[in-house]
């Protein structure tokens, strides 16, 4: 039992960090700063949600503890890309020629 | 008056007693037992946090406790982990496809919710689900980056991203 | 498994000196107190690896939050100075 | 078989820690840094659950509990810095 409960976990817990390893990939790939944001801050999220799943199946009496972690996670991280982006925004960052549509620069001139 | 001002502390008494149950639930968790000098310490602090910030900290006030609600809430949840599993193994297709086909852009959506908590919800949700990134919020209109953007006019926007979590908000908050 | 924790102290100790270099090496100010944040964050992992995990969570909440928060804090306070 | 599967978790997480600090170091702009230091918070939060589970020490928890609070206020602060100071 404990054992099939184990290998549930690690398997949770590879692909959880394989996540991790594409937001990684992401980071270093993306050409310009919102895509990074999106590639980098998101999968590390679901990344880190697996991983949590993981040991939570290999050490079941930790749950609650790890339960927590989990929310805060899930409470903290799309606030802090958010404003991140929106600084970003607000000065102006260059963005990637690929851009098809920028609607806030529009409706709000020409930032710079 | 007399009856708008009684349902004000009315109110006001209930949304206290829901901010205080969720932080002695939120500490009961914390320290992981129900010892009974543990619990007694709980108690007070979160009595003395209630009262000092009972104006500022609402972020309950707004739920409407109804059955409906609830089963909408939990729905809700189910929507949003499917919604993160699928749009995340998309980005992680566009991440490791050697040529990088993505296609940004910062599009503009509106939606119909009106509580403030609800709209939080939903550009938490929106930033979470990987590919769409909530940029400002102003009003009613939300700027949104979109990695893939398939549909640039506002209206199309809102369908692809907003409609999906919008339906199970609209019910929890109206 | 011991081999597995020394093997991530290797990592975090590697990462710990790239990022004391950015400290040194760039010229805003800004990303130099950034630097010097997450020099003091890798610390803190190491601490723990080291089996300490009081010192570690002290580390964690005053050396890489509190003290970035102060320096940021003060920075934006003295801005509109005549240097950078 | 459930000792490999840790053993590639860790390389795995150690693989997205170095990519984060070579985009640490490199970053052309400002908000690079600031986005891999987010990334490397997280991907450190990762290491010390892992690390909880191998040693088997329950304590660890509540330090990867502090990080999880601590980085989203450091970000904030530094984002807000940064939009005042362009």
């Amino acid at each position: 039992m404990q054992t099939l409960l184990d290998i549930i976990g690690g398997i949770l817990l590879v692909s959880g960090t394989t996540f991790l390893m594409l937001g990684g990939l992401g980071l270093v790939r993306m050409p310009d700063i919102f895509n990074r944001i999106q590639a980098g801050t998101k999968a590390t999220t679901l990344g880190t949600l697996l991983t949590l799943a993981g040991i939570g199946f290999m050490h079941p009496e930790w749950s609650v503890k790890l339960l927590l972690i989990g929310l805060f996670l899930l409470f903290t991280n799309p606030l802090s890309s958010h404003v991140l982006a929106r600084s970003a925004e607000r000065s102006g960052v260059d963005k990637t020629p690929k851009t098809r549509i920028d609607a806030f620069a529009e409706d709000h001139g020409d930032p710079s | 008056m007399i009856e708008s001002m009684k349902a004000g502390t009315m109110t006001s008494e209930r949304d206290s007693a829901k901010l205080f149950a969720s932080l002695l639930i939120f500490w009961i968790m914390l320290n992981g037992t129900l010892a009974i000098d543990t619990l007694i310490i709980g108690v007070l602090a979160c009595l003395a946090i209630t009262y000092f910030f009972r104006d500022s900290l609402s972020y309950l006030t707004d739920f409407k406790m109804t059955p409906q609600a609830f089963v909408a809430a939990i729905k809700y949840f189910f929507f949003f982990l499917k919604e993160l599993v699928v749009s995340n193994v998309r980005i992680a297709r566009i991440v490791i496809s050697p040529d990088l086909p993505i296609n940004p852009g910062i599009v503009k959506v509106r939606t119909k919710l009106t509580s403030p908590m609800g709209r939080l919800l939903l550009a938490n949700s929106i930033t979470l689900t990987p590919g769409t990134l909530t940029v400002e919020i102003e009003d009613e209109w939300y700027y949104i980056h979109w990695v893939t953007a398939d549909a640039t006019d506002i209206e199309a926007a809102t369908n692809k991203i907003v409609a999906g979590f919008e339906c199970h908000l609209e019910v929890m908050y109206g | 498994m011991s081999s597995l924790l020394t093997a991530m102290a290797l990592v975090i100790a590697t990462a710990a000196i790239g990022a004391a270099f950015v400290a040194i090496s760039v010229n805003r100010i800004s990303i130099a107190i950034l630097a010097a944040g997450a020099v003091s964050l890798l610390a803190s992992v190491l601490f723990l690896l080291l089996a300490a995990p009081d010192v570690a969570m002290t580390e964690a909440a005053i050396g890489s939050g509190l003290t970035t928060f102060l320096f940021f804090f003060v920075l934006g306070r003295i801005r509109g100075g005549k240097y950078d | 078989m459930v000792d490999m599967l840790i053993y590639l978790a860790a390389a795995l997480a150690g693989i997205a820690f170095l990519m984060a600090l070579y985009r640490f170091v490199k970053g052309p702009l400002a908000y690079d840094r600031v986005i891999a230091f987010d990334v490397m918070t997280i991907i450190t939060i990762t290491c010390i659950i892992m690390t909880a589970m191998i040693t088997g020490r329950g304590i660890y928890l509540d330090v990867a509990l502090v990080y999880a609070l601590l980085s989203f206020m450091g970000v904030i602060v530094i984002a807000r810095y940064l939009e005042r100071s362009s």
